[in-house]
């Protein structure tokens, strides 16, 4: 049997979970209540990871007498002028290196990796001297590369005119292809959250004692809840 | 001394930095020509049938902050925007604008008052009820969004900028209600719930090409025919690529390897 | 159009969402109350991330990053769990593993206390260890390339990383002979192949929620991922690793759902188009 | 005067910052090595990054300490409770530690179950997406629904098992005309990148200089 405090922890985790699936049906007290807890968490989560960093990244060798890093406290403690209404701009430096660091490294690799790495990969593949199979499926993947490319030209208008139109069409049918392959994976994705949420109630949830009262009086205060305002008897504002 | 391995794309990236810059240059004397994009050819229409039912046109332009790196996707969507509300004037039909980003708030009210302006129509223009700032938290943005389509009905739904989750939720609540919708994100994860739902479609870059397009701005629009020619070159490399491999000269590949 | 010119077309078109949704949370919950145990076959992307695993040498250091959020979790945890098995069970190669994601720190205590190490021997900071976690996404990911202990001066915990013998001789990307990446960010599975990949040719597996393998796959394509799997294909890793666990038990409910789904698209059509040839207009 | 430290000097460091890096990738000097500047600047961008993650914290303060102080109808107690729940969190978390057992209890019990249930609530949404929009109405969506109902197949390990065909046929799928128009996608997108890496290099795209001044905006 699990401990007091972990027993408290799934019943949380499992009215929050019950309480966020009633948006897909209306919007409701109970939903906003999670959705600020939510949102509370997320912040408060992200500062204490971020608090957590800076110790271990940059305190640490401060205290081991790297006396460079006043400069990056300095800079970081710059970033939180931007909610000060006329020292704001001083919030720039630190974020201009940021923005630089950022640039910098995409900018050297994208080129490779998203550029060059991609020409190579098509242009080396082979339509001759293979099987007619792969040869063809290599010949399809030519095409709707080079058309995709292609429709995404835009400052040439002549180049999408008359015959050259077909190109576009293409590169369409390609991408609606690919869409609808995306679309069936993220079915799959949700699908499975859906199932890791439903499994924690059925598993975890629901064997603990009272859990099987809870669930029926939970639905029945959650449908109470999207009642308009109007038309329940109480309570009569809006929320 | 060039890294071994790098010295291609190091040339690569010095000629489109090359490009970009002599692209922008240019577009300051002659603005580029753009190709049709079917996506802003149906505004009219969306529009058009707006003002038929006597029902709003509603607009978004997603998440996301100006100051992060979807910022020029959300620029692009305030283009369209400000296109899209000087034709809503022009016709009598009422645009509402879904505010995520506080600071975007006066930004889309200038665009929006200089549209009603050219238009003439400055008197319709009634900031308070047409640019409402809902939340700026995902979900209580997007049930706002839902709420605004199940009382009010619009004829037609444009949605351009940077989606996230709440894409797919967007598109189908408008589409139950039955608005045209034009979708249009440079977010690939989202593309395809667009692709699914919505009438009308821009694809990824070219929500790009239509803010470059609609502003007319000389660094954008320029920037865009840069990547144009960046593009050719892709093209020409892959081509002639394989024909070289065909041949049996691995020349390109070496080349691209250096 | 008046109310007895609404035909069954129009009607099958209307039912109400909560309607769909109620027919959907059934299909999930019933499944799990009576397990069907479908079989599942062996993809040959997953086939080849377990060679690859299964071939590196005695001595070899592999870098996971822990990249995913708690919406993850359930496709990308079990995944985890059942790639740590196969690594521990195999012996002789330590692992290092790190977050890109703020929620990483702690989804990785969820994977090790699930996971059980010590059935194999293996000990937290000999034979593995977290750390931490480190903002900034690809700007972490080139630091820790370049120098881990000058990205971060001790693990997750806060015990210096040169107390551990696992951390002995590593310290750059150049140490590591494997790359693993579970995550739910395209900033993240993308980036490795940047920061990773592109500057130091590291060996790369990535494993990312489903709805997210359509983007990578020009990396694979291009050689630039060595295997990339989706996190919904956790069952298959569990059956070669022969550790039956969480992903094997949503088979059935994925399968079921997943007709759900197409039946849908298929009631959907037939009312689009038996409205369309019975004359019926929108 | 004060346009170079606002708006001149953020430009200068971010070009220098990024060329640096550049550099260091691509070239190697004889007699400077580059190496240690570029790990050390690795390293403050990864310590800035961190700092920036409280920016959430102090948003939402500012944002919803008004609602509270203006008792904003229907939202100033979620507003108050909100605030509640990052102050706990804050304080559980710096005091105890990320990785202590209180925080990892506050995290499982509401961060944890909230985030992963939200968005597979969108699961819900794709249902009835499905139901009423997934329609062969021309060739495109055509195309789209017969790929989406193939993956869909294939993706449910029992139907893959039962009918073998399908497994090729998917294989095909994602292997041809999927990874070719993303490949044709991502070439697009790189230059797009690229471009606007040079555009903020050079001070052309300045976004991320936040708020801009009445004198700026005229700059």
């Amino acid at each position: 049997m699990a401990d007091f405090a972990t027993i408290i922890q799934i019943w949380f985790a499992a009215l929050f979970t019950i309480w966020v699936y009633s948006i897909a049906f209306r919007d409701n007290v109970f939903f906003k209540f999670a959705e600020h807890t939510f949102v509370g968490a997320a912040a408060g989560h992200s500062l204490v990871m971020g608090v957590n960093n800076v110790q271990r990244s940059g305190w640490a060798p401060l205290m081991a007498g790297n006396y460079l890093y006043i400069i990056v406290f300095v800079l970081g403690i710059l970033l939180y002028t931007r909610y000060h209404n006329e020292y704001f701009w001083m919030s720039r430096f630190p974020l201009s290196v940021l923005v630089g660091i950022g640039i910098g490294i995409t900018m050297r690799t994208t080129v490779t990796a998203e550029f060059i790495a991609q020409i190579q990969s098509t242009a080396g593949m082979k339509v001759l001297g293979t099987d007619a199979w792969t040869a063809i499926s290599n010949l399809i993947f030519i095409i709707i590369t080079l058309a995709v490319v292609y429709y995404f030209v835009f400052t040439f208008p002549k180049m999408h005119g008359g015959g050259l139109g077909i190109i576009s069409i293409i590169a369409k049918y390609g991408m609606m292809a690919a869409f609808g392959y995306s679309f069936a994976n993220t079915v799959l994705s949700r699908f499975n959250m859906i199932f890791g949420r439903l499994d924690f109630i059925m598993s975890s949830w629901l064997p603990l004692p009272y859990a099987m009262i809870a669930l029926p009086v939970a639905l029945i205060l959650l449908i109470y809840a999207m009642i308009p305002a109007a038309r329940r008897p109480w309570p009569k504002t809006q929320n | 001394m060039f890294v071994t391995g790098r010295i291609f794309a190091a040339g690569m990236l010095v000629a489109i930095w090359i490009i970009v810059l002599a692209a922008m240059e240019l577009a300051k004397k002659n603005l580029p020509i753009f190709r049709k994009l079917a996506g802003l050819d149906a505004i009219p229409e969306m529009v058009g049938r707006a003002a038929e039912t006597g029902k709003p046109v509603h607009f978004t332009t997603g998440l996301g902050e100006l100051n992060t790196n979807v910022a020029s996707q959300l620029v692009a969507g305030l283009s369209v925007l400000a296109y899209v509300s000087e034709m809503c004037a022009n016709l009598g039909v009422k645009i509402i604008y879904s505010v995520y980003q506080s600071q975007v708030m006066p930004i889309a009210t200038e665009l929006m008052k200089s549209a009603y302006t050219s238009a003439g129509r400055l008197e319709d223009f009634d900031p308070e009820d047409q640019i409402r700032f809902l939340s700026d938290s995902q979900f209580a943005y997007a049930s706002a969004v839902q709420g605004i389509a199940e009382r009010e009905h619009p004829a037609a739904n444009i949605m351009i900028g940077p989606f996230y989750a709440e894409s797919m939720l967007f598109a189908e609540t408008f589409y139950r209600i039955g608005s045209i919708q034009l979708a249009g994100t440079a977010r690939g994860y989202q593309i395809p719930f667009f692709a699914v739902v919505c009438d009308y479609l821009l694809i990824a870059e070219e929500i790009y090409a239509a803010g470059a397009y609609l502003s007319k701005d000389p660094v954008l629009a320029g920037s865009i025919r840069g990547q144009d020619i960046g593009k050719f070159i892709a093209m020409i490399l892959m081509i002639v690529g394989l024909i070289l491999t065909a041949l049996g000269n691995p020349a390109i590949t070496n080349l691209l390897k250096m | 159009m008046g109310k007895e010119s609404k035909t069954i077309w129009d009607r099958l078109e209307d039912i109400p969402r909560e309607v769909l949704y109620a027919i959907l949370i059934i299909t999930f919950i019933m499944p799990m109350l009576f397990p069907i145990g479908f079989p599942v076959p062996i993809s040959p992307e997953v086939q080849r991330w377990y060679d690859t695993i299964d071939k590196l040498p005695s001595g070899s250091v592999i870098m996971i990053d822990f990249g995913y959020s708690g919406g993850g979790e359930p496709e990308l945890g079990p995944m985890a769990v059942a790639v740590y098995h196969h690594i521990f069970r195999k012996g002789g190669i330590r692992v290092i593993a790190m977050s890109t994601s703020n929620e990483g720190t702690l989804l990785f205590d969820k994977v090790i206390a699930e996971l059980n190490p010590s059935q194999y021997g293996k000990q937290y900071g000999v034979d593995y260890i977290h750390i931490g976690y480190l903002a900034g996404t690809e700007t972490a990911m080139a630091a820790v390339g370049k120098s881990i202990r000058t990205a971060t001066a001790t693990d997750y915990k806060g015990t210096p990383l040169d107390k551990y013998p696992v951390m002995q001789g590593v310290d750059e990307a150049k140490d590591f002979d494997l790359l693993i990446c579970y995550t739910t960010g395209g900033d993240q599975s993308e980036g490795w192949v940047r920061q990773w990949y592109t500057s130091y040719q590291t060996p790369y597996l990535c494993c990312v929620i489903a709805m997210m393998v359509p983007t990578m796959l020009p990396y694979q394509k291009a050689g630039q991922i060595v295997s990339l799997t989706s996190g919904a294909q956790a069952g298959q890793m569990e059956l070669l690793v022969k550790m039956p666990g969480r992903g094997i038990k949503s088979a059935d409910v994925i399968t079921l759902t997943h007709l759900l789904c197409i039946v849908f698209v298929v009631i959907g059509n037939v009312a689009y188009f038996g409205k369309k040839f019975s004359g019926g207009k929108k | 005067m004060s346009m170079i430290f606002r708006r001149t000097i953020p430009i200068v460091i971010v070009f220098v910052t990024s060329l640096l890096l550049l550099l260091a990738f691509f070239v190697t000097i004889p007699g400077i090595d580059l190496k240690a500047t570029e790990t050390m600047l690795l390293n403050w961008g990864v310590i800035l990054s961190a700092f920036c993650l409280g920016f959430g914290a102090v948003n939402l303060f500012i944002f919803q300490g008004r609602h509270i102080l203006r008792r904003t109808k229907g939202q100033w107690p979620f507003s108050i409770w909100m605030l509640i729940v990052i102050v706990v969190f804050t304080v559980v978390g710096v005091l105890t530690g990320s990785s202590s057992t209180e925080y990892t209890w506050l995290y499982n019990s509401s961060y944890f179950a909230l985030s992963a249930t939200v968005y597979s609530s969108l699961g819900f949404y794709m249902t009835s997406g499905i139901y009423r929009a997934l329609r062969a109405k021309n060739i495109e969506s055509g195309l789209l629904l017969i790929v989406g109902i193939i993956a869909l197949a294939r993706n449910a390990p029992a139907v893959a098992a039962a009918f073998p065909p399908i497994i090729p046929w998917e294989a095909w799928i994602s292997a041809v005309p999927t990874t070719s128009a993303q490949r044709g996608i991502m070439i697009g997108a790189s230059l797009g990148a690229i471009a606007l890496g040079i555009r903020t290099m050079i001070g052309r795209e300045t976004g991320f200089l936040g708020k801009l001044t009445e004198a700026e905006k005229g700059g």
